[in-house]
C-alpha cells in the first residue's frame, strides 16, 4: 500500500466539495438542486451505513429509524415554527380541543432541536448497540431485528395521527430557523448546509478508515470472536460504528425535512431503509466514496428514470440490486481495480511468482 | 371469559398463518441461510395460482383443494428458479442474499401488478369452509380451523421428511460445510435445489391460505415478510419445534393485543415484544451451540 | 445565503417565480399525477388510465381552446414526498398547465403545499374527509356533506341506533369518523365501537370479534384499499349476516367488489356515481371505457371524478379564454361552470372549488354491481367546512378555516 | 514464584453434566517451556479456554496474584494472559502489519485509535525477525499458508507483550524444519515469559520440553520432568502406547537425527 | 489410479500449482513446507479446485471437470487438513450422513466405531464440541466408511495422540496391502517415504522432486523442499 493513497482520497473528498458546493448551485435549476440536495441527504445516511455495514460487518437495515429522529425533530420544530402560538393544523382536525402533546414542547427551541439531532441518535443507538452488542447479536439476527425495529417505528408514528401527523406526515412548513423556506435564496443556503454536511461526514469516515480504529472495525467484521483475544471488546468497537452511523443518518433526516418538505413513515419503514441500503450496495459498501455516490445515483435514478418509465424503473432496481450484488459484490467502485487488474494480469501469469504479494489494494478496498 | 377466548381462538388462527409463511423460511433461512425476502412473493405466487385454478376448476369447493399441491409446485418451481439463477452462487455470502431477492420481490410485484388486475382478483371459499364450530360456547370460523389443520399437516409432513429421509441431516451438513459435504458424498446442488424447491412451495401453500383470509394482490406478499423473519429467528434458526411455538405465541399476542389496544398498537406491541425477546436471548428459544469461534 | 427571513416583508419573496407554462404551440401540457407502483397502484393505476381516456376524448373533439393536450405521466410510487417533488417538477421543470390525480388525503396533503407555493393547479378526484378548501385544488370527489352525511342520514332513516365504526389508520378514516361521532350524537345515534387497522394490513378477524361483541345494528366502513378484502371476509367468516348486519362502506366501489366475491353482496355503499346509475350520460362514459385499451371493465366513482375533473378544467379554461391559474380561478368564480358528467350536471362552485353532486347509497348484488336503495332528491351543494351544520363546531371550523388563511 | 507466573489450582469444567476437566491443578513458570498433553479429549484445549475465559471454570487460575477465572475474555487478556488456538485464527483480510498492529495496539490509549498509524513499530519489526515474517508484511493473512498463519498468531502474542502463552498446538502441520524453528523460538520467548504448550508431537516435547503435565479425562495423570513422564507407565498405556511405542519412536525419532546420519530408512 | 498431469491451479488472481505432475502409485506422498501447495493439490484432486491447466484422470476417466461428490462416488475419499466435522450434526449423524444409502451402512459405521474408541464413547455429542483430536477421528472414520478406491489424506495424524497415531498409520499400511491407494500429505517424512511407493516434493508450488518410497533419502527430500 502506498503511503499517498489517503491523501489522493483526500483530493477526491476536495474534488467533491467543490463540485457540490461551487459549481451544482451555478449549473442547475432550482429543482435539480433541491433534488441533488435531497441525494445528499441520502448520501449522508449511505456514508454511515457504509462504516456500519461495509466496514463493521453489521447490516443495518432500519436506519430509517435514526433517519425518523432527525427528521422528526427537525419537523416538529419547524412545524411548531410555522403554526406560532396556534394548534397546528392537522391537530385540529382530530381533537380540536386537546393541547400540545408535551413531547413537542422543547421542539419550540432552535437549541434543543439541533441539539435533539445530535443526542437522540446517539442515546438510542447507544442503548440499543449496547443491548444488541453485548448479548452477541449479529449477523441475520441484527440485520432483521433492525429491520423490524424500523417496521415498529414506522407503524407506531402512522398509529398516532394527532400526535405525530400519521400517515400523511408533517408537511407544510414556512420558514427554517426564522428563514422563509420558499425564498430561493433560502433554498440554496438549505442546499449548501447539506452539502456542506455530507462533506463532513466524509471527511470523518476518512479519517476514521485510515485510523487504526478502521482496521480493528475490519477485524472485528471479519473475525469477532479473535479480536476478544487481543485484549478489545469487540461490542465497543461495533457501537462506536453503530453510533456514528446512526448519528449520520440523523442528521441525514433533519436536512430531509426542510429540503423535501414533508417528512412520513413511509421515509422511515423499512422499504426505505433498504432503499437506502441498496445505494450503499450499488456503490460499493466498504468504499469511502461508493456508499455516497451509490445512494446519490439511486435517487437520481428515481428522480428521473423513475419519471419516465416508473414501471421499468421498479424493475431496474431490482434488477441493480440483483446484478450489482451478484456479479459486483463490492459495488461500482469496485470497476476501475477490477479492470487495472484483468489489464495487468496477461503479464502476471507468465511470471510464477507465487509468493509475490498479491494486491493489498483489492483486498482493502 | 369473552375477552379471553375468542382473541385465543382468532390469534391461533392467525399464528398458524404465520406459521405457514414461516415454515418454508425456516428451511431456506433456517436451514440454508438464505435470507429470502421474496418469499412473501412465493406467497403472493400461491394465491394467484389459487386464482387461476379456479378460472379452470369452477367450483370453489373443489378448486381449493386441487390448488394446494398445484401453488405449491408452481412456487416451488420459481424457487427452484431462483436458486438455480442465483442464490446458488452466494451460499457464501448470506448477508448478500437478503439484498439480492429484494431486487427479486420488487420485480414480481411489479410484475403481477401489471399481470392482473391492479385491484386484485377475487379467490373464492369452498362452501364446506362456510360456517362456524362450536368451541367453549363460543363459534370458531371453520376458515380458521381450516388453516390451523392445513398449518398442522404442512408442520407433520416436513419434520416427518426432515427426520425420516435422511435429507435432514445432508441440509445440515451442506449447510455447515458445503466444501466438506461435496467430499463427504453429499450432491450438494441437488440438496440445495430440493430444499429450496421445499420452501419456497410452502410458502405457496401458505398463499392458498391466505387468499381466503384476504385480498390476493400484488401487495399481499409484503405483510408476512417481516413478521416471518421474526418468527423463525425467535423460534430459533433452524428449530422447527421454536418456530411452531413463536409463531402461535406471536399470533395469540397480536390478536390479544389488537383487543385490549387497536390494530396498528398491536402490530407495534408484538414487533416490540419479538425484539425484547430476541435480545435477551438472542440465539431464539432453542439453541445449539458448537465451539467453533466463528 | 441571505434570503428572506420571518420578519422581513414578505410580498417579494411570495411571488412565485413567474410560470413557464408555454401556450403559444397547438399543444398544451398537463400532468398527470397517479401511484403507478407500490401499495396505491392497487387503485391509482385505473384513475391514471381513465385520464388518459379524457384526454384522448378532449383532444379528439379539438382539445381544450384549440390546443391538443400534452399530457406527462407521472409516478406518485404511494410515497407523499415523491407527490410533492414530481408536482413541482411538473410546475417547474415540464412547466404543465395543471395536475390531475391523487388518491389519498395524504397524497393530496403533500400536494397542496406545493402548488400553492408555486400557484399551480391540481385536480383531485377521490371523495375525502373535507375540511379543506385550497385554492389552488379542484376537488371532484365528494366532500363529507354529499356522502358521509348522507350515508348517516340514511342509516337514521333505517332506524340505526347501534354503529360501529371500521377504518383504515390514515387521515381519511379518522377524520370522517370523528365528523361522524358529531353527527350520530345529533341524530341519536349510539358509536358502540371504533377500530382501526393500518392501510397494508389485511387481518381484521380480532376487530371483526369486537364487532360481535358490540352487536351493533350497522358497521360504518371507512377502510380503504385490499384491506378492505381481509375485512369482509373475516366479517363473513364470523357469521355476521348483511341482512341483519350490514355495512355501509364509503370506499367500496364497482372495482373494488370483485376482489370480495359473494361475501361482500348485500352490504351497501354510499357515492355519487354508480355504473348502475341511469343518466343520459352514463351508457357512453361506460362504452367508452369498456372499448378503452386496458379497461377494467367497470366504471366506478372515483374513475369518473376523474374524467369530470379533466372535462371541468377544460370548461374552465375556455371560459376564462387563458391556461392563466388566476385567470381559471376568476372564472371559476363566476359559478357558472357546469359539466355533464355521468352522474349528472354538476355545477362549480367557485369559492370552495368543489362541485354539487347526487348522494345515492347502493346495494351490492350477485354481479358485484350497485342497485341503487337510495337517492338524494337533489344534487348537494359541497361544504366542506360543514357551515351549514351546527352540530360541527364553530370554533374548529374557524381554527381550520384561519390556518388554512 | 513470580509476578509472571501461571498457577491453576483445582481447575474444573464442567459442560451440561459432562466433566471435561476434573481438579486440575498446576503451575508455570517465566523461564520454562511447560507442556500440557494427554490423549484427544482429555481437556487440555478446555483448560486453555478455561484460563483465557471462553469457558466457565470453578477453581482458580492465578496470574501472579491476580486471579482470571470470572473475569471476560478482554480483560484477561489486558492482564497479560495470550493464547493461539488448535485451528489458526488470524484476520484474512488484514494484511500482517495490520493483524500485528492490532495486537499491539491493546495499551494503546483509545483515543489513539482515531489515529492512523505511521511506521512499523519496534516491537513489529522485532516480532516479525523473530518468526520469519518479514517478507509477508503487506500479504493478506488469509493467503498465508497454515505454518504461517500459526507464526503470525505467535508474532501477534510477542506484539502484544503477553506475560503468558497458551499455545494450543502450535506446531500441528509444519515440517520437521520448521518445527525446529518454531520449537526454538519458543525456547527464546520463554527466556522472559511463561509458555504452556499443548502438543502430541513427542519428538518436539522431548526436544523442548522443560516440565511435562499429563492430562487424562479431565485429570492430571502424571507430572515431571519429560524423562520422567515417559518413564510413567501409565502414561505410556493411555498415550504415548506400549505396543505402539516402537512405532511412535520410529516415527518420532527418524527425523530427530541430524540431517546426513540419518540412514536407516532411506536406502 | 489418481492422474494428475501438468496441473496449473491457484485461488483467484494467486497461482499456487506450477506444472505439477504426481507420479502414479499404490501409495503416493506428498511433501513439502508450509505453503508449498500440498494442500491445494489435494483439493485439486478432489475437485474442490478447478485446475486452469493440466487434467486429471481417475481409473482412466478424465474427471477433471467433475464435482467432489461424483468423484466420491467413483470411489475417492477424502479427508481435509484440519479436523473438519459437521460441527451442528451429532458424531453418530456424522457418519451415518456417510453410510445413508449404502449397502451395510449400519455395519460400516459399527467398524468404525470399533477402531475409534472415542466416537463410540460420544456417539450422541455434537462433533463441534468434540475435542481436536476426536474430531480428526471423525473425518476419518467418514472417509473409511465410503470404502473408497483411493484415499486422500491431508496430514491425517495432525493433533492425533500418538497410540492412535501409530493406530492410523498401521491402518494405511494395511490398506494400501487390500488394494486400496492413497494420496497422503504428511510431515513425518520417516513414515511417509516408508509407506510410499512413490513420492513427490513440492516447493513453491513447483515439484522440486519425484522418487520411489522406499529408498529415498530424507535428506534429498529435505532439500528438495527447501529449494
Ligand atoms: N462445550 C462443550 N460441551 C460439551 N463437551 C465439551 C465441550 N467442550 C469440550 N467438550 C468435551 O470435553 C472433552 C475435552 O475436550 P478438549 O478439547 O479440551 O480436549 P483436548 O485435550 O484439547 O483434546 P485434543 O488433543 O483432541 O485437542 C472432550 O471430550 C470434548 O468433547
Ligand atoms: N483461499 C486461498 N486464497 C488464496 N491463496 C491461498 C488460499 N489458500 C491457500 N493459499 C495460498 O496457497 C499457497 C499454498 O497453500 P496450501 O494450503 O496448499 O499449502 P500447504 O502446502 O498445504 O501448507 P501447510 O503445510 O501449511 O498446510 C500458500 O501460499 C497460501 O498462501
Ligand atoms: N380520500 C381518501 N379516500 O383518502
Ligand atoms: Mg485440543
Ligand atoms: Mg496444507
Amino acid at each position: 500500500m502506498t503511503k499517498s493513497k489517503p491523501w489522493l482520497s483526500l483530493g477526491g473528498i476536495g474534488v467533491f466539495a467543490v463540485l457540490l458546493l461551487g459549481v451544482a448551485p451555478l449549473v442547475l435549476t432550482d429543482h435539480w438542486l433541491n433534488n441533488l440536495g435531497k441525494y445528499c441527504c441520502w448520501a449522508i445516511v449511505a456514508v454511515g451505513i457504509g462504516l456500519a455495514w461495509g466496514r463493521g460487518g453489521m447490516l443495518v437495515m432500519g436506519q430509517g429509524v435514526f433517519f425518523a429522529l432527525g427528521a422528526y425533530a427537525m419537523a416538529m420544530h419547524l412545524t411548531l415554527e410555522t403554526a406560532g402560538d396556534r394548534t397546528p393544523t392537522f391537530m385540529v382536525l382530530y381533537d380540536p380541543l386537546a393541547p400540545l402533546p408535551a413531547f413537542w414542547e422543547p421542539f419550540r427551541s432552535p437549541v434543543v432541536t439541533l441539539l435533539a439531532i445530535v443526542v437522540l441518535p446517539v442515546v438510542l443507538a447507544g442503548i440499543l448497540g449496547f443491548a444488541l452488542f453485548k448479548r452477541r447479536v449479529k449477523g441475520a439476527y441484527f440485520a432483521i431485528l433492525t429491520q423490524a425495529l424500523a417496521v415498529a417505528l414506522a407503524t407506531l408514528v402512522s398509529s398516532t395521527i394527532r400526535e405525530t401527523g400519521g400517515d400523511t406526515g408533517l408537511s407544510s412548513f414556512k420558514y427554517f430557523f426564522g428563514f422563509l423556506l420558499n425564498d430561493p435564496a433560502n433554498k440554496a443556503m438549505v442546499f449548501l448546509i447539506t452539502a456542506a454536511l455530507l462533506i463532513v461526514c466524509l471527511l470523518v469516515v476518512w479519517q476514521l478508515y485510515r485510523s487504526r480504529f478502521g482496521e480493528l472495525l475490519v477485524a472485528t467484521r471479519d473475525a469477532e470472536e479473535r479480536v476478544r483475544f487481543l485484549g478489545y471488546d469487540p461490542a465497543n468497537i461495533k457501537l462506536v460504528a453503530f453510533v456514528v452511523s446512526a448519528l449520520m443518518a440523523s442528521i441525514g433526516g433533519a436536512m430531509f425535512v426542510p429540503i423535501v418538505g414533508i417528512i412520513t413513515p413511509a421515509e422511515i419503514g423499512a422499504a426505505a431503509s433498504i432503499l437506502m441500503i441498496a445505494g450503499v450496495a450499488l456503490g460499493g459498501r466498504a468504499s469511502l466514496f461508493g456508499p455516497a455516490l451509490g445512494a446519490m445515483a439511486v435517487g437520481w435514478g428515481q428522480s428521473s428514470l423513475g419519471s419516465t418509465w416508473p414501471e421499468g424503473w421498479t424493475y431496474i432496481l431490482g434488477l441493480l440490486f440483483i446484478v450489482v450484488i451478484l456479479v459486483l459484490p463490492k459495488g461500482l467502485s469496485s470497476l476501475p481495480a477490477r479492470f487495472a487488474a484483468a489489464r495487468r494480469r496477461p503479464g502476471e501469469q507468465r511470471a510464477a511468482a507465487p509468493a509475490a504479494a498479491p494486491e493489498l489494494a483489492e483486498v482493502k478496498a | 371469559m369473552d375477552a379471553l377466548i375468542p382473541p385465543l381462538l382468532n390469534g391461533s388462527a392467525q399464528g398458524a398463518l404465520l406459521l405457514l409463511a414461516a415454515l418454508g423460511l425456516s428451511l431456506t433461512f433456517g436451514q440454508m441461510g438464505v435470507i429470502n425476502m421474496a418469499h412473501g412473493e412465493f406467497l403472493m405466487v400461491g394465491a394467484f395460482t389459487a386464482y387461476l385454478v379456479q378460472q379452470v376448476i369452477t367450483s370453489s369447493d373443489l378448486s381449493i383443494p386441487v390448488a394446494l399441491p398445484v401453488a405449491f409446485v408452481v412456487a416451488g418451481l420459481l424457487g427452484l428458479l431462483l436458486e438455480v439463477g442465483i442464490i446458488q452462487w452466494m451460499y457464501r455470502r448470506p448477508l448478500d442474499t437478503l439484498l439480492v431477492t429484494v431486487g427479486v420481490s420488487l420485480i414480481l410485484q411489479q410484475a403481477a401488478l401489471q399481470i392482473f388486475p391492479s385491484q386484485g382478483v377475487p379467490v373464492e371459499k369452498p362452501r364446506w369452509l362456510d360456517g362456524q364450530v362450536n368451541i367453549l360456547g363460543y363459534s370458531w370460523p371453520l376458515r380458521q380451523v381450516f388453516t390451523i389443520l392445513l398449518a398442522a399437516v404442512c408442520v407433520a409432513a416436513l419434520a416427518a421428511w426432515l427426520k425420516y429421509s435422511s435429507f435432514g441431516r445432508r441440509i445440515r451438513a451442506t449447510v455447515q460445510n458445503r466444501d466438506l459435504a461435496e467430499t463427504a458424498g453429499i450432491a450438494t446442488r441437488t440438496v440445495d435445489r430440493l430444499t429450496f424447491f421445499v420452501g419456497s412451495g410452502l410458502a405457496g401453500v401458505a398463499g392458498v391460505a391466505a387468499s381466503l383470509i384476504g385480498g390476493t394482490n400484488s401487495q399481499m406478499g409484503v405483510q408476512y415478510i417481516i413478521p416471518a423473519f421474526l418468527v423463525v429467528a425467535a423460534g430459533g434458526i433452524g428449530q422447527l419445534k421454536g418456530t411452531i411455538i413463536a409463531a402461535w405465541a406471536v399470533g395469540v399476542a397480536l390478536s390479544y393485543f389488537a383487543y385490549w389496544t387497536t390494530g396498528s398498537f398491536a402490530q407495534v406491541l408484538a414487533f416490540i415484544l419479538v425484539i425484547v425477546f430476541l435480545q435477551l436471548r438472542p440465539q431464539g428459544l432453542f439453541t445449539v451451540r458448537t465451539r467453533s469461534l466463528v | 445565503g441571505c434570503g428572506a427571513r420571518a420578519g422581513d416583508d414578505t410580498s417579494s419573496a411570495k411571488t412565485p417565480a413567474a410560470s413557464c407554462v408555454d401556450t403559444s404551440g397547438d399543444t398544451i401540457k398537463l400532468g398527470f399525477l397517479n401511484s403507478l407502483t407500490g401499495g396505491m397502484a392497487i387503485s391509482e393505476k385505473t384513475v391514471s388510465n381513465v385520464l388518459h381516456m379524457a384526454a384522448d376524448e378532449i383532444n379528439a373533439a379539438g382539445g381544450i381552446m384549440g390546443k391538443k393536450i400534452q399530457y406527462i405521466q407521472e409516478d406518485g410510487a404511494t410515497d407523499w414526498p415523491t407527490f410533492a417533488e414530481k408536482t413541482r417538477k411538473l410546475l417547474t421543470q415540464d412547466c404543465a398547465a395543471a395536475i390531475f390525480g391523487g388518491w389519498t388525503s395524504s397524497s393530496r396533503k403533500a400536494v397542496k403545499p406545493v402548488v400553492e407555493e408555486l400557484n399551480g393547479l391540481f385536480f383531485y378526484p377521490v371523495q375525502y374527509e373535507g375540511l379543506e378548501a385550497s385554492p389552488n385544488i379542484y376537488y371532484t370527489g365528494a366532500t363529507t356533506n354529499q356522502q358521509i352525511i348522507p350515508a348517516m342520514d340514511f342509516l337514521a332513516s333505517k332506524g340505526v341506533k347501534k354503529l360501529f365504526l371500521a377504518g383504515s389508520d390514515y387521515v381519511f378514516p379518522r377524520t370522517a369518523n370523528a365528523i361522524i361521532k358529531l353527527y350520530a350524537a345529533k341524530l341519536g345515534i349510539q358509536i358502540v365501537g371504533e377500530e382501526y387497522v393500518p392501510l397494508d394490513k389485511d387481518d381484521w378477524t380480532t376487530q371483526v370479534a369486537k364487532i360481535v361483541a358490540a352487536k351493533p345494528d350497522f358497521i360504518f366502513n371507512t377502510i380503504n384499499g385490499s384491506s378492505n378484502v381481509g375485512f369482509i371476509k373475516a366479517y363473513y367468516d364470523a357469521g355476521l349476516k348483511a341482512d341483519t348486519t350490514p355495512i355501509i362502506s364509503v370506499s367500496i366501489a364497482e372495482e373494488e367488489a370483485p376482489a370480495m366475491g359473494h361475501e361482500v353482496t348485500g352490504h351497501y355503499a354510499s357515492w355519487n356515481y354508480f355504473q348502475s346509475l341511469k343518466t343520459p350520460t352514463n351508457p357512453k362514459f361506460i362504452e367508452s371505457w369498456k372499448a378503452y385499451p386496458n379497461n377494467s371493465g367497470v366504471t366506478s366513482d372515483p374513475m369518473e371524478a376523474a374524467y369530470i375533473s379533466l372535462y371541468l378544467y377544460k370548461a374552465l379554461v375556455e371560459a376564462a379564454g387563458s391556461f392563466d391559474v388566476d385567470k381559471v380561478n376568476a372564472a371559476a368564480k363566476a359559478n357558472t361552470i357546469t359539466f355533464d358528467a355521468p352522474e349528472g350536471k354538476v355545477t362549480l362552485n367557485g369559492n370552495n372549488h368543489h362541485i354539487s353532486k347526487p348522494a345515492h347509497i347502493g346495494r351490492i348484488n350477485a354481479q358485484n354491481q350497485f342497485d341503487i336503495v337510495w337517492a338524494s332528491d337533489k344534487f348537494i351543494e359541497p361544504d366542506p367546512y360543514l357551515e351549514g351544520y351546527d352540530w360541527f363546531p364553530a370554533d374548529v371550523r374557524k381554527q381550520l378555516v384561519d390556518a388554512a388563511g | 514464584m513470580t509476578d509472571d507466573s501461571l498457577i491453576v489450582t483445582d481447575l474444573r469444567v464442567e459442560f451440561s453434566g459432562f466433566v471435561a476437566v476434573d481438579g486440575v491443578s498446576f503451575d508455570a513458570h517465566p523461564g520454562e517451556v511447560r507442556f500440557l498433553i494427554g490423549p484427544n479429549g482429555a481437556g487440555k484445549t478446555t483448560c486453555i479456554d478455561a484460563i483465557t475465559g471462553l469457558s466457565a471454570a470453578t477453581g482458580s487460575a492465578r496470574l501472579g496474584d491476580r486471579e482470571l477465572l470470572g473475569r471476560p475474555v478482554h480483560r484477561i487478556v489486558r492482564l497479560g494472559v495470550g493464547r493461539t488456538f488448535q485451528t489458526a485464527s488470524v484476520f484474512e483480510e488484514l494484511s500482517v502489519l495490520q493483524n500485528l498492529d492490532i495486537a499491539a495496539g491493546l495499551h494503546r490509549r483509545s483515543i489513539s485509535l482515531l489515529r492512523a498509524r505511521r511506521g512499523v513499530e519496534a516491537s513489529i519489526e522485532q516480532a516479525l525477525e523473530e518468526t520469519g515474517l518479514a517478507d509477508e508484511l503487506t500479504t493478506p493473512a488469509g493467503i498465508l499458508s497454515h505454518g504461517q498463519k500459526q507464526w503470525l498468531e505467535i508474532a501477534m502474542l510477542l506484539v502484544q507483550d503477553a506475560r503468558v502463552l497458551l499455545l494450543d498446538e502450535p506446531v500441528a502441520g509444519m515440517s520437521h524444519d520448521e518445527r525446529t524453528a518454531t520449537g526454538e523460538l519458543l525456547q527464546r520467548i520463554a527466556a522472559k515469559r511463561t509458555v504452556l504448550v499443548v502438543e502430541h508431537d513427542m519428538d518436539f516435547m522431548r526436544r523442548f520440553a522443560t516440565r511435562v503435565t499429563v492430562l487424562h479425562q479431565g485429570k492430571v495423570l502424571s507430572q515431571g520432568t519429560v524423562a520422567e513422564v515417559q518413564a510413567d507407565p501409565q502414561v505410556q498405556q493411555v498415550y504415548l502406547g506400549t505396543a505402539g511405542a516402537a512405532t511412535t519412536a520410529a516415527m518420532s525419532v527418524v527425523p530427530d537425527v541430524p540431517i546426513g546420519t540419518q540412514d536407516r530408512t532411506e536406502d | 489410479m489418481l492422474e494428475l498431469t501438468d496441473i496449473d491451479a491457484g485461488y483467484g488472481r494467486t497461482q499456487v500449482l506450477h506444472g505439477v505432475t504426481v507420479p502414479t502409485g499404490k501409495v503416493v506422498a506428498v511433501l513439502g513446507h508450509n505453503g508449498a501447495g500440498k494442500t491445494t493439490l489435494l483439493r485439486l484432486a478432489i475437485g474442490l479446485i478447478k485446475p486452469t491447466r493440466g487434467r486429471v484422470v481417475f481409473d482412466g476417466e478424465d474427471i477433471t471437470s467433475l464435482a467432489p461428490s461424483k468423484r466420491v462416488a467413483r470411489g475417492m475419499a477424502y479427508v481435509p487438513q484440519g479436523q473438519q466435522a459437521f460441527g451442528q450434526l451429532t458424531t453418530l449423524e456424522n457418519l451415518q450422513l456417510v453410510a445413508d444409502g449404502r449397502r451395510g451402512g449400519k455395519a460400516l459405521i459399527d467398524a468404525q466405531l470399533a477402531r475409534f474408541p472415542a466416537l463410540e464413547k460420544f456417539a450422541t455429542r455434537k462433533a463441534g464440541l468434540l475435542s481436536g483430536g476426536q474430531r480428526q477421528q471423525l473425518a476419518i472414520a467418514r472417509a473409511l466408511i465410503t470404502e473408497p478406491k483411493l484415499l486422500i489424506l491431508d496430514e491425517p495424524t495432525e493433533g492425533i495422540q500418538p497410540t492412535i497415531v501409530a493406530e492410523i498409520e498401521h491402518t494405511i499400511v494395511q490398506l494400501a496391502e487390500e488394494g486400496i491407494n492413497v494420496l497422503l500429505v504428511e510431515q513425518h517424512i520417516g513414515f511417509a517415504l516408508q509407506a510410499a511407493e512413490r513420492y513427490v516434493v513440492l516447493a513453491s508450488g513447483f515439484v522440486t522432486q519425484t522418487g520411489d518410497g522406499g529408498s529415498a533419502a530424507a535428506s534429498t527430500v529435505r532439500a528438495a523442499m527447501a529449494i
